[in-house]
């Protein structure tokens, strides 16, 4: 499970759009293994951070380093291949696709038939197919949604659709996986489903995990530590212990509630 | 390059640029509103300047009463084809709208053929064609002044598209209904959500665009005379459109004298192949745009949020 | 003021997603409605509201009034003349206008005249004094908190007589969940603005509510007056995640994955 | 659902599942169709056989924008343009240099190719409208080029004769002959299509379609595969300009123009966009309309004298026009989406749902 190495390290990024500071001196040590929750206001930075993560934004200062290696301006397709896969806060699926297909598209990284090969398909790029279709299929199963395996995602309910794409997400293998807000406009019992499959991918693969979400209680329950962003600054990190009697989190977030 | 010419043909570019800055705006005006870029622009154009025509020649009526007449037909048009064309295609993919005005544009070009016929026609001449204005220079070669002969249709179609813009850019950011139209391109359904009418918002941008047009129309047949290939003018206009970033009504403008500029300044070069590049040289800009500053040049970035 | 009669509503000629709902929203109250994903809630908003026609729904039975008008069956925007005003999902709002220029649009479609959308600004400001700090910025940068105080301006400006709002709290953080509801709770009892409300969040909604209502599938299965309903047992289950003794039940502790044999290869 | 299969047929491999073909009657129908067509000069009249040779060309052309347009969701208006490249480039190939035809197409196509992938250069930052626009600049520089550069090769306005085939002493000159070519060509193009869409190359495709942002962040070179689908619509539409050419013995700047590149997009429409069915079925369908256009011809000369001698011009962009318009507004997902519902429908019958 969690140990001391250092897996994810993001070290004082900053980054603004239009005049507006979205993220200032931010920093992070994702522990490999771990699962780390980032709460905190809307617009405190919080996707931004994940933005610059994954390569869809580029931080104007600092520096992000995976497993050692500087990712800070490695193009955005490349960071998938080292193996950093997410979700959207909005529902980010290929519409058109049936499930199977979305997450045999995500296994692109992982397969080698190029142009020509794809044209020709005969001989390697079929034996590809289904060799990567077990992968696939295993997802599948593990995520319980076979029933749905050859339905179109986008007429599919919203639960659902989040769960083939956390299931896209883990096609790509990923040693580090971005969730945002995975549990948006979930019900209960579908929140218990979606908690249950991070814990056991978090069990089973010993993947890392960082995890934006609103829901206090399920982040108090299942995160090893958690970080407090407001106004684009971390104003704190801990254990949730430490977080839920932090005074400046309450003052900043929480409230009185918890 | 023949210098002496550059400042008559850079004159005489921008001043062309004028109506192709108005036609662009009624592009605009339709995107503003309903984010369709409307292919048929151009058909509109022709449309409008086929009825001046048919009301001032075939039925001897007065030039400015043919022309009013062609504005409230061409509206009434307008109307038409966003009850009957555009509106049951709310909510289609991009493809399918973009294809839509493509397939109107094939259609109405076809109606105009086969109820018009194909013949070159005579146009009655709005502003007097000869008496052109002459600007003597400072500027001197071999000895002369050179002179700027600027024909009167060219600068008065150009006062004219001034004026049409400098109304309806006003009309967008001070009237309410623009407001309106403004909202309403932006999310169908949160603009009905929030009580705007959006079919006559709809409707009220398609009518104006048949408007401009057929201004746009009048002013360009004035000047280069009436065949069924004058809708094809509206394809410089398109890279204009682009170049001001699609939304913008002061960038429109400025890429339309912008394209105007460049077919004049291409004109001056004594290479064959160069000076007869004026017809493309809306896309080539247009090119060189899109891979430099792919926005367009007065365009808003677009926030993208995932 | 507001009755929904056994309505039934079916998408696209073939998915039926309301089976006989009926509810009542009455002068000065905020009433909820509270329910799964899917439950049918946000459909009834738009049956209300009108919009249902744009996404190809329709009441195929049922009536609702608004007063002793029947207001089922006519489009979104006369629906919002007569005064009701739906606050959608999502804080939608028009990204690339200015906050004023999103709250002026509330008016504009009824019809205001400048002196009313001056005198409506200034109500609105009031409610929501960071409003009118950032009165010109474009809307499409705000935080998603000002981005929720803005929808609901624009709702205001309309000058409503019933605001229908759908989930205002989704992806807020709590502390802003709870300056929103607050918000809510002095439009209603300030203006005596009639509101129904569409909300996942069962235990605000049910601390602001006067009268509650619980769709499953479609239906409307259990009501009652807000507090009574926030002590019923089941409500206590699987809506505010509390187990039979109250004490909240952990994530931790769901059944696990077991990997079974697979038979294709 | 989206595919249901037949009670008492199942599953017992991946690859059976993903197969395309799965029985044996699906083969013997496929074969004896195939036939049909094969010995079509043999029964069908000139004009009959002319017009499946049309056909087929402008098939092959739809497959191509269908994998650019259809399956990568770049839409464009330029694809008659890479046909005129691909045109000039196998006619100057056999003509001058004396190339045989079957070597003169695959470079055609390949040229074709590598000017597609010239317009597409503007994908990397942009894309909607403006991405449209720079197909839309294809559809003018490459006719313009082709009459304004080097006029003493390419002719300028005039344009280019071009040597009928000539393969194994065999001159492929008339319909009979020709559409031999144009059917085994389609015949390659057809399973190629087939088997870039099922593949990783289609999926990554579809998945900047549907969501290109994601698709990035899954691990997709956006620039590198929209690049591959501009290069693979422009051969497509290489191959189908040099059989075009070969077969009109003509070229010119205009022999492909803007029209067509409308036409095209129109009968990806008309069939289905994103289907390799939609992409043959629309090319069928929106021909034989214009064919219609052809033949109603005298019916509208009474109706409208003034305009006799331009009838045939006037109308084949009314019918296509208005064709396009009906179908977006009844049936926006194409014919080959119908087909699947028909499918769906007659084999749960008598139960309709």
């Amino acid at each position: 499970m969690k140990n001391d190495i250092v897996h994810l390290d993001v070290q004082d990024i900053s980054l603004s759009f239009g005049g507006t500071q979205a993220l200032l001196n931010v920093g992070l040590d994702v522990y490999q293994g771990e699962i780390l929750a980032i709460i905190g206001p809307n617009g405190a930075g919080k996707t931004s951070t994940l933005n610059c993560i994954s390569g869809f934004y580029r931080a104007d200062r600092g520096d992000i380093f995976f497993e050692g290696q500087d990712i800070t301006r490695t193009p955005t397709h490349k960071i998938a291949e080292f193996g950093i896969a997410r979700t959207f806060q909005n529902i980010a699926l290929y519409t058109g696709l049936s499930t199977l297909d979305n997450l045999m598209a995500a296994r692109h990284v992982h397969m080698k038939s190029g142009m020509l090969g794809c044209m020709l398909y005969w001989g390697f790029a079929h034996r590809e197919n289904i060799e990567h279709r077990h992968v696939v299929e295993e997802i599948i199963d593990f995520l319980e949604i076979e029933h749905i395996r050859k339905a179109v995602v986008g007429a599919l309910p919203h639960g659902l659709r989040k769960r083939v794409e956390l299931g896209r997400a883990l096609a790509l293998e990923p040693k580090l996986l971005l969730l945002d807000e995975p549990m948006t406009g979930m019900n209960l019992e579908e929140k218990e489903d979606m908690a249950r499959f991070i814990l056991d991918i978090h069990e089973l693969q010993n993947t890392t995990i960082v995890l934006i979400e609103h829901d206090m209680g399920l982040v108090m329950d299942i995160a090893d530590r958690i970080s407090v962003l407001d106004f684009g600054r971390k104003i704190a990190e801990g254990t949730p212990e430490e977080i839920r009697d932090n005074p400046a989190v309450i003052q900043a977030y929480l409230g009185q509630e918890y | 390059m023949n210098w002496q010419l550059l400042p008559q043909f850079a004159l005489t570019g921008i001043l062309a640029g004028g109506p192709i800055a108005l036609i662009a705006l009624g592009l605009v005006l339709i995107f503003k509103s309903s984010y369709i870029f409307n292919f048929a622009q151009g058909q509109l154009l022709l449309l409008g300047a086929l009825f001046t025509w048919y009301f001032s020649i075939e039925l001897e009526l007065n030039l400015w009463l043919s022309i009013f007449l062609a504005v409230a037909v061409m509206a009434l048009i307008g109307f038409a084809i966003e009850r009957f064309a555009l509106r049951p295609m709310t909510g289609q993919p991009l493809l399918s709208i973009i294809l839509m005005t493509l397939g109107l544009s094939q259609a109405l070009q076809g109606l105009a053929l086969l109820v018009f016929g194909g013949a070159q026609r005579n146009f009655p001449q709005i502003f007097s064609a000869g008496d052109p204005y002459k600007i003597t220079t400072p500027l001197v070669h071999e000895g002369n002044n050179i002179i700027l002969i600027l024909k009167q249709n060219l600068v008065w179609s150009f006062v004219v598209a001034v004026i049409g813009v400098i109304i309806i850019g006003g009309f967008f950011q001070y009237t309410r209904t623009g407001l309106a139209m403004r909202a309403t391109s932006e999310d169908h359904e949160l603009a009905q959500s929030t009580g705007l009418r959006i079919r006559r918002i709809f409707g009220i941008s398609w009518g104006l665009a048949g408007v401009v047009a057929t201004v746009g129309g009048v002013l360009l047949a004035t000047s280069s005379g009436l065949d069924l290939s004058l809708s094809l003018v509206v394809l410089a206009a398109f890279p204009a459109v682009l170049l001001g970033g699609l939304d913008s009504i002061p960038g429109t403008v400025a890429g339309g004298l912008l394209i105007g500029l460049s077919q004049g300044l291409v004109k001056v070069s004594k290479v064959p192949i160069v000076r007869n590049s004026a017809e493309i040289m809306p896309y080539v800009v247009l090119m060189i745009v899109l891979l430099i500053r792919p926005e367009g040049l007065f365009g808003q970035k677009r926030i993208e949020r995932i | 003021m507001l009755r929904v009669n056994n309505i039934e509503v079916i998408y696209s000629n073939v998915v039926l997603v309301l089976r006989g709902v009926s509810l009542e929203v009455r002068e000065g109250q905020i009433v909820t409605i509270l329910g799964a994903n899917g439950a049918g809630k946000t459909t009834t908003l738009q049956a209300i509201s009108g919009l249902l026609l744009s996404q190809e729904g329709e009441i195929t039975r049922g009536s609702i009034e608004l007063g002793d008008t029947r207001i089922d069956h006519r489009p979104a925007e006369d629906i919002v003349q007569l005064g009701i005003i739906q606050v959608l999902e999502g804080r939608r709002l028009f990204g690339h206008l200015t906050v004023e220029e999103n709250l002026a649009i509330g008016a504009v479609a009824r019809g205001h005249n400048r002196r009313m959308i001056a005198e409506d600004l200034e109500q609105v400001y009031r409610y929501f004094p960071r409003l009118k700090d950032i009165h010109r910025r474009i809307s499409g940068y705000l935080s998603g908190g000002e981005q929720q105080m803005l929808v609901i301006g624009r709702g205001l400006m309309a000058r409503p007589k019933l605001m229908l709002l759908d989930e205002p709290s989704i992806g807020l953080a709590p502390l802003l969940v709870q300056d929103i509801f607050q918000a809510i709770n002095q439009i209603n009892k300030e203006s005596g603005i009639p509101i129904l409300l569409v909300e996942q969040n069962a235990k605000i909604a049910l601390e602001v509510a006067d009268y509650a209502y619980v769709m499953e599938t479609g239906r409307i299965v259990l009501d009652g007056p807000a507090d009574q309903l926030a002590e019923n047992e089941d409500i206590k289950e699987f809506y505010l995640g509390l187990t039979q003794v109250g004490e909240r039940k952990s994530y931790r502790d769901v059944k696990h994955y077991k990997r079974r044999k697979r038979w294709l290869g | 659902m989206a595919i249901q299969r037949p009670a008492g047929e199942f599953d017992f491999s991946y690859a059976y599942d993903m197969a395309t073909i799965r029985r044996r009657w699906q083969w013997v129908m496929l074969l004896l169709f195939l036939a049909g067509l094969y010995t079509l000069p043999l029964y069908a009249s000139r004009s009959v056989v002319s017009l499946v040779n049309r056909i087929g060309i402008s098939i092959i052309a739809v497959q191509g924008l269908n994998l650019l347009t259809g399956y990568t969701g770049q839409i464009s208006i330029g694809q008659a343009a890479f046909m005129t490249a691909g045109g000039y480039i196998s006619a100057l190939l056999v003509n001058n240099l004396g190339w045989p035809f079957p070597a003169a197409l695959p470079v055609a196509a390949l040229g074709a190719g590598l000017v597609g992938l010239i317009f597409g250069l503007p994908s990397l930052r942009v894309k909607g409208f403006y991405l449209t626009m720079a197909t839309l600049a294809a559809q003018f520089i490459i006719p313009w080029f082709t009459r304004q550069a080097f006029p003493e090769v390419l002719n300028g306005a005039q344009g280019l004769n071009v040597n009928v085939p000539v393969i194994f002493g065999i001159e492929f000159n008339e319909p009979g002959k020709y559409i031999y070519l144009t059917l085994t060509t389609l015949i390659i193009t057809t399973v190629i299509a087939h088997n870039i869409s099922r593949s990783r190359l289609g999926r990554a495709f579809v998945a900047i379609r549907d969501n290109d942002l994601a698709a990035e962040l899954l691990g997709v070179n956006l620039f590198k595969y929209k690049l591959q689908a501009f290069f693979l619509a422009a051969v497509y539409a290489g191959v189908a300009g040099s059989l075009m050419a070969h077969h009109l013995r003509h070229i010119n700047s205009e022999t492909f123009n803007l029209v067509d590149s409308v036409l095209l997009l129109g009968m990806l429409v008309v069939g289905g966009l994103g289907t390799n069915l939609g992409a043959i079925v629309g090319a069928i369908v929106v021909e034989f309309i214009i064919e219609g256009a052809t033949l109603s011809a005298p019916f509208f000369v009474e109706l409208f004298p003034a305009t006799a001698a331009g009838m045939i011009q006037a109308l084949r962009p009314l019918f296509f026009g208005v064709t396009l318009m009906l179908f977006l507004i009844f049936e926006p997902r194409g014919l080959a989406h119908r087909w699947q519902l028909f499918k769906a429908a007659w084999r749960l019958r008598p139960f309709s749902h």
